[in-house]
């Protein structure tokens, strides 16, 4: 029984953290950011604060929208929710857990991106079209990267269930091929986050928020955590492949985990700042080079290094 | 990668940010601010109504009184009222926290009383302009009669010097 | 809520650049009005406030009325420079409607409800006058201006 | 006005080319004038414009400038169009006009012999009526397209503030998009552009095949105002609030072309002043420029230390002048304010720590391989085109052309400072981009000379007297470029005719050029690249309000169009 309620625990909360982290580390992102920028920046919890707005204005759906348009934002943001509960964070075991859990994540990630993506295509705004053409076109890429090293990792790890690779991981490890795998993971889930230089779908000055153009309210706000989320479970996966000892550990887990997480986080937002956007051909070159990484990764795995 | 050079620079040049609104900001000296009228001073000759490029400045005569109005919302803080006031009424300040909720609150008025012609009645003049001229003639040692004066520019047409009393005063 | 983050729309009506690169330079690193949770968007769906630069010009005005009635409630316009204020040098020229005030007239009579406005005259409005607006609205300033009126005894 | 003598001309140069344009076309030239003294004024018949301006244009080597169009018919004419042309390498302007009849104006085109006439020609027609018989491309311009046929709000019939003109309906005739084309519109609100501005892309397959720009959306009837309302000492003030980035060249050209028409000396310091005026604001405007370029490639911290530089230079001018922008120094006959010893100061101060700074940000700026990818070798303008359109400023200088005003026809104090111009030859943004950041070295040492060299004295001309019935012409080089002002002095106080061309006008027509073949996602940088300013551009001109269903206008005209299947 204890078991049980431990298990509950761990999967609200990983649920919990999953919806509130990213926000908070978004705020931070800001605010690294602003620094670099020489200038003070947005509050921490700035993000939270401008979701929370978004819960409370009018949500405009524009005329003529599809249903894609009108739900998209919303499922994606459950789609991501279910996978939080399945993804262990801190807990070695999760509510739903099974074997080939690892392809259900893989598919609901991508499909709350395609959902997205359809979802931006459903307001018949040319710029969401641009945009979502954008993400579409990326997305395929980094989710053939993101396939590709998960795939390694459980072929390095000989098994198909997320808390079996969990432990194996954590007897094998380090091996070079999953260091590597989750490496391209950090690298998709930066891509996935929309940072630059891949902001492409929403790239304001060229674009005006492309993707995102027509939504509003509420809707906006499930599309923006969407996005957090799902940048978020993919650190988090990484993270915890490459760096899985905490995972098991009752009372250190939790702290150990945000800490491993705010530290890719505070790369990410290092990074950022320093980077001008890519052109889509030269987006798509460099996750095409990340991709290749993925498959020597996947070679690696193959030959048990 | 020289871009790194860019966190070098940022920890180098530190937090540049003013701390406004929660620390008051200074202006420099000779600041073109809110422009505002002395209204003990201005005597309602509106010399600054015509310089005035947007009309920001405009005048209005009602209820024996002449309207001296200034609409801050058009102004374009130019500067030239200051700049051909003969009595030196308007000055320019250095506020520049405008914000206004109505454009009511923008509004600056000076209603300064008319003199009524003393032949047809009619407003003409404020009573300071009117009082000033007076003055003037004094320090320039010219005796006027002060009634032909009261008198609009149309009833006062016509007359010559002497009717309306401009002669030198023997010292 | 609406208060802690303040996204902005950015809406020239035929303005002369002077005010809208003054906004721009509202966000650098000098004023940064980030600080106050204000955020540039590109999107009018995407607005709390809508920062009105210009004297609205007759070509600008269709549009202009497009992009506020694209903003979701609750939004509010802030009237930036002489020019949206009370139509500036050209106040009565042929080519604008002249100003906010005769905007909303048109507003009304076309039935759209026009939002709540909040007026900052400058020619153009230094980076301080504008962050005194959102921070007043923001209740963090007081306003400074009143009507006077003087009456001669 | 009669036909001149040629002893009457002193400049050697201009002598040449009038005598060789008397002996050619001697019967066409009714009448000439001297504007200034290198400033030649030619009253052709109708039937010899053609042949005098492609002789001027193709032969002299002349750039087209502008062309202005005035109602002459209170003084006993009928409409006229001066076209103007600069010849740079002599420092010499030869105004070319031919009038119209008052009851059927029309007047041969000359657009087909100079390309770059062809938008001005259109607006001489919508807003004076003026045909131009041979125009290649008779579309409006300027008025919008629910403006009624027939009236003309630059007719001295028209009041300036009659704002009741009736609407009708009627379409701006824009291309239809071909198969597999989709339209992607960049504007009226666009963030790249911060100004109401209608470019529209057709686009095939993420490459740009063609551009149409349907602007003029900044009108505000400056021109008309001036004439109409305000008064000569007033016009400084509405020049300066047609660009509030460039605003200061546009009432010092004012001033320039008035005080020259009206012989008024004004006094060397008051040059000096608004020389450095002119320079800071140069410096203002470029450091915008290249901060706005990072941020439209996504390199947001350039843009932040761009911006955080320029804001010193801010600092100073409101230290000089009192406001940060709209200096509102220039007065007719010189300057209201003068630099002080503090003002000095801080400027040498600024720009010692500009130049360090500059250079470092240029150097991070260059060394980013995924930023100058975008700019090399994208939105290629070449010299021939360059050329053929008569394009200024920094577009100019980045497809190989060497004109700079300050240095070609120097005005104020730029005769007596040594300063180098940079000149590219890849006509790439990449080469605009250089241009401009090499000009901000140049204007720091411009001012550094000037601040040296300043002379002590008054700051107003004694005598300011402005008469009547003659014509002006100013030239100055804005941030953008070549800024022309042409007037007419009327009676009582006030302009009879301005016209004001800003630079953009002559550079906005090269856009399209630069466009083609190139990634939609480069779009922006591009139409940037030329610093467009439209609110100079439009200061006289209205557009289209709502014109009927078929515009792309916001986010929900978009919508709309895309239901009807026009965006495939």
């Amino acid at each position: 029984m204890n078991q049980l309620a431990l298990l509950i625990i761990s999967s609200i909360l990983g649920g919990f953290l999953t919806i509130f982290l990213p926000p908070l580390y978004d705020g931070i992102h800001r605010k690294i950011k602003a620094r670099i920028h020489c200038r003070i920046g947005p509050p921490i919890m700035q993000t939270i604060y401008d979701l929370g707005k978004l819960m409370v204005k009018d949500d405009i759906v524009p005329e003529g929208a599809s249903s894609l348009f009108l739900y998209a934002p919303y499922l994606a943001f459950s789609y991501l929710l279910f996978t939080s509960i399945m993804v262990p964070m801190i807990y070695l075991r999760s509510a739903i857990g099974f074997t080939c859990d690892l392809i259900l994540i893989l598919y609901l990630l991508s499909s709350s991106t395609v959902l997205l993506a359809l979802g931006g295509l459903g307001s018949g705004n040319v710029f969401a079209y641009e945009g979502a053409r954008r993400e579409l076109t990326m997305t395929i890429l980094t989710e053939l990267a993101a396939i590709f090293s998960l795939i390694s990792i459980m072929i390095r790890c000989g098994a198909l269930r997320m808390t079996e690779i969990y432990e194996k991981a954590s007897i094998i490890h380090p091996v070079p091929s999953i260091i590597i795998a989750s490496g391209v993971l950090l690298a998709c889930a930066y891509i996935e986050g929309f940072r630059l230089p891949f902001e492409l779908p929403e790239a304001e000055p060229e674009i005006s928020g492309g993707i995102i153009i027509e939504y509003s309210g509420r809707r906006l706000a499930a599309f923006k955590l969407s996005v957090f989320m799902k940048q978020f479970l993919l650190v988090a996966l990484a993270v915890n492949i490459l760096e899985p000892w905490s995972i098991s550990n009752l009372i250190l887990g939790l702290p150990i985990f945000i800490l491993k997480t705010f530290i890719v986080y505070l790369v990410f937002a290092i990074l950022e700042p320093l980077f001008a956007r890519f052109r889509i051909q030269e987006a798509l070159k460099s996750i095409l080079t990340i991709c290749g990484i993925s498959i020597i990764s996947l070679i690696l795995a193959g030959l048990g290094v | 990668m020289s871009r790194f050079t860019l966190l070098k620079k940022a920890k180098e040049i530190g937090v540049i940010t003013e701390r406004y609104p929660y620390k008051p900001t200074k202006v420099p000296e000779g600041f073109r601010g809110k422009p505002e009228i002395d209204p003990e001073k201005c005597i309602g000759c509106c010399a600054c109504i015509a310089a005035c490029p947007p009309n920001a400045l405009t005048s209005l005569d009602e209820n024996g009184y002449r309207v001296i109005r200034i609409f801050y919302g058009r102004c374009i803080f130019c500067g030239r009222c200051v700049d051909v006031c003969p009595e030196k009424a308007i000055r320019m300040t250095e506020e520049f926290e405008l914000t206004a909720d109505d454009h009511e609150e923008l509004v600056q008025e000076v209603r300064l009383k008319l003199v009524r012609c003393s032949v047809c009645g009619r407003y003409y003049d404020t009573e300071r302009h009117y009082r000033m001229i007076l003055k003037e003639f004094e320090e320039a040692g010219l005796k006027v009669d002060p009634e032909v004066l009261r008198r609009c520019p149309e009833h006062r047409m016509g007359m010559s010097a002497e009717v309306i009393g401009l002669r030198r005063v023997r010292k | 809520m609406i208060k802690k983050s303040i996204w902005i729309y950015h809406l020239n009506t035929g303005g002369c650049n002077g005010c809208d690169i003054e906004i721009i330079d509202v966000l650098t690193p000098f004023h940064d009005a980030e600080r106050l949770g204000v955020k540039l968007v590109g999107s009018p769906r995407h607005a709390d406030v809508i920062l009105l630069t210009g004297p609205i010009t007759r070509q600008s005005m269709e549009k202009a009325i497009n992009a506020i009635t694209a903003a979701p409630d609750p939004k509010f316009i802030v009237a930036i420079g002489s020019c949206a204020c009370g139509g500036g040098i050209w106040y009565d020229s042929y080519a604008t409607v002249g100003g906010i005030e005769a905007f909303y007239k048109i507003l009304r009579e076309r039935g759209v409800k026009p939002p709540k406005v909040i007026y900052v005259p400058g020619c153009p409005p230094r980076p301080e006058a504008i962050l005194h607006a959102l921070a007043y609205f923001k209740g963090l300033a007081s306003k400074k201006i009143k009507k006077r009126v003087f009456v001669e005894k | 006005m009669r036909i001149l003598r040629l002893e009457e001309i002193e400049n050697p140069e201009l002598k040449e080319i009038y005598e060789e344009i008397v002996k050619r076309f001697g019967d066409g030239i009714l009448r000439s004038e001297l504007i200034a003294g290198n400033k030649l004024h030619l009253h052709v018949e109708k039937g010899f414009l053609r042949k005098v301006s492609s002789h001027i244009f193709d032969e002299l080597g002349a750039f087209y400038c502008t062309t202005a169009g005035v109602d002459e018919r209170p003084l006993g004419g009928g409409f006229r169009a001066y076209h103007i042309f600069s010849i740079d390498e002599k420092n010499l302007f030869i105004v070319v006009s031919a009038e119209a009849s008052p009851s059927l104006p029309r007047l041969p085109s000359i657009a087909n012999d100079v390309q770059g006439a062809n938008w001005a020609e259109r607006e001489v027609r919508d807003l004076l009526g003026i045909e131009f018989d041979g125009h290649p491309d008779p579309r409006r311009l300027v008025l919008p397209d629910d403006w009624p046929e027939g009236v003309y709000p630059l007719r001295k019939d028209f009041r300036y503030d009659l704002k009741e003109v009736p609407r009708v309906k009627k379409q701006y005739p824009m291309r239809r998009p071909e198969a597999e084309e989709y339209v992607m519109p960049i504007g009226p609100y666009h963030p790249a552009l911060h100004e109401p501005e209608y470019f529209r892309l057709y686009v095939r397959g993420g490459r740009v095949v063609d551009a149409e720009y349907r602007g003029f959306g900044v009108f505000r009837g400056v021109e008309k105002v001036a004439e109409g309302r305000l008064t000569y000492t007033q016009i400084p003030f509405i020049a300066e609030r047609i660009c509030g980035i460039c605003g200061f060249t546009h009432s010092s050209c004012y001033c320039e072309a008035i005080e020259e028409a009206s012989g008024i000396e004004i006094p060397e310091r008051a040059q000096y002043i608004r020389t450095i005026m002119l320079e800071l604001e140069r410096i203002e405007s470029h450091l915008l420029w290249v901060g706005v370029a990072c941020h439209l490639l996504g390199f947001d911290t350039g843009f932040m230390h761009c911006w955080r530089i320029r804001e010193g230079v801010m600092d100073l001018c409101e230290l000089i002048s009192g406001n940060r922008k709209t200096y509102g120094m220039n007065l007719v006959g010189g300057v209201r304010r003068d630099i002080t010893e503090k003002g000095r100061e801080k400027a040498l101060e600024y720009l010692a720590k500009m130049r360090k700074e500059l250079r470092e940000i240029s150097e991070v700026v260059s060394g980013m391989s995924e930023l100058t990818a975008r700019i090399k070798d994208v939105g290629i303008l070449s010299k021939a085109d360059a050329r053929k359109l008569s394009v200024v400023g920094p577009t100019a200088r980045g497809s190989g052309l060497k004109r700079d005003v300050r240095v070609d026809h120097p005005y104020f104090a730029y005769g007596k400072v040594s300063f180098k111009i940079p000149v590219y030859s890849e006509g790439d943004v990449w080469a605009r981009l250089m241009v401009r950041v090499e000009e901000l070295f140049s204007s720091a040492d411009i001012i550094e000379q000037a601040l040296e060299g300043i002379p002590s004295g008054d700051l107003m001309a004694e005598r300011i007297e402005i008469p009547v019935g003659v014509r002006g012409l100013g030239v100055t080089e804005a941030p953008r470029g070549e800024n022309i002002h042409f007037l007419i002095t009327g009676a009582e106080n006030k302009i009879y005719r301005w016209k004001v061309r800003a630079p953009t006008y002559n550079n906005l027509p090269s856009v399209p050029i630069m466009l083609k073949d190139e990634s939609l996602a480069d779009a922006p940088i591009i139409i940037a690249s030329i610093d467009p300013c439209f609110s100079c551009t439009d200061r006289m001109v209205i557009v289209d309000e709502k014109t009927g269903e078929e515009r792309v206008l916001g986010a929900e005209e978009i919508l709309r169009l895309a239901r009807r299947g026009e965006i495939r």
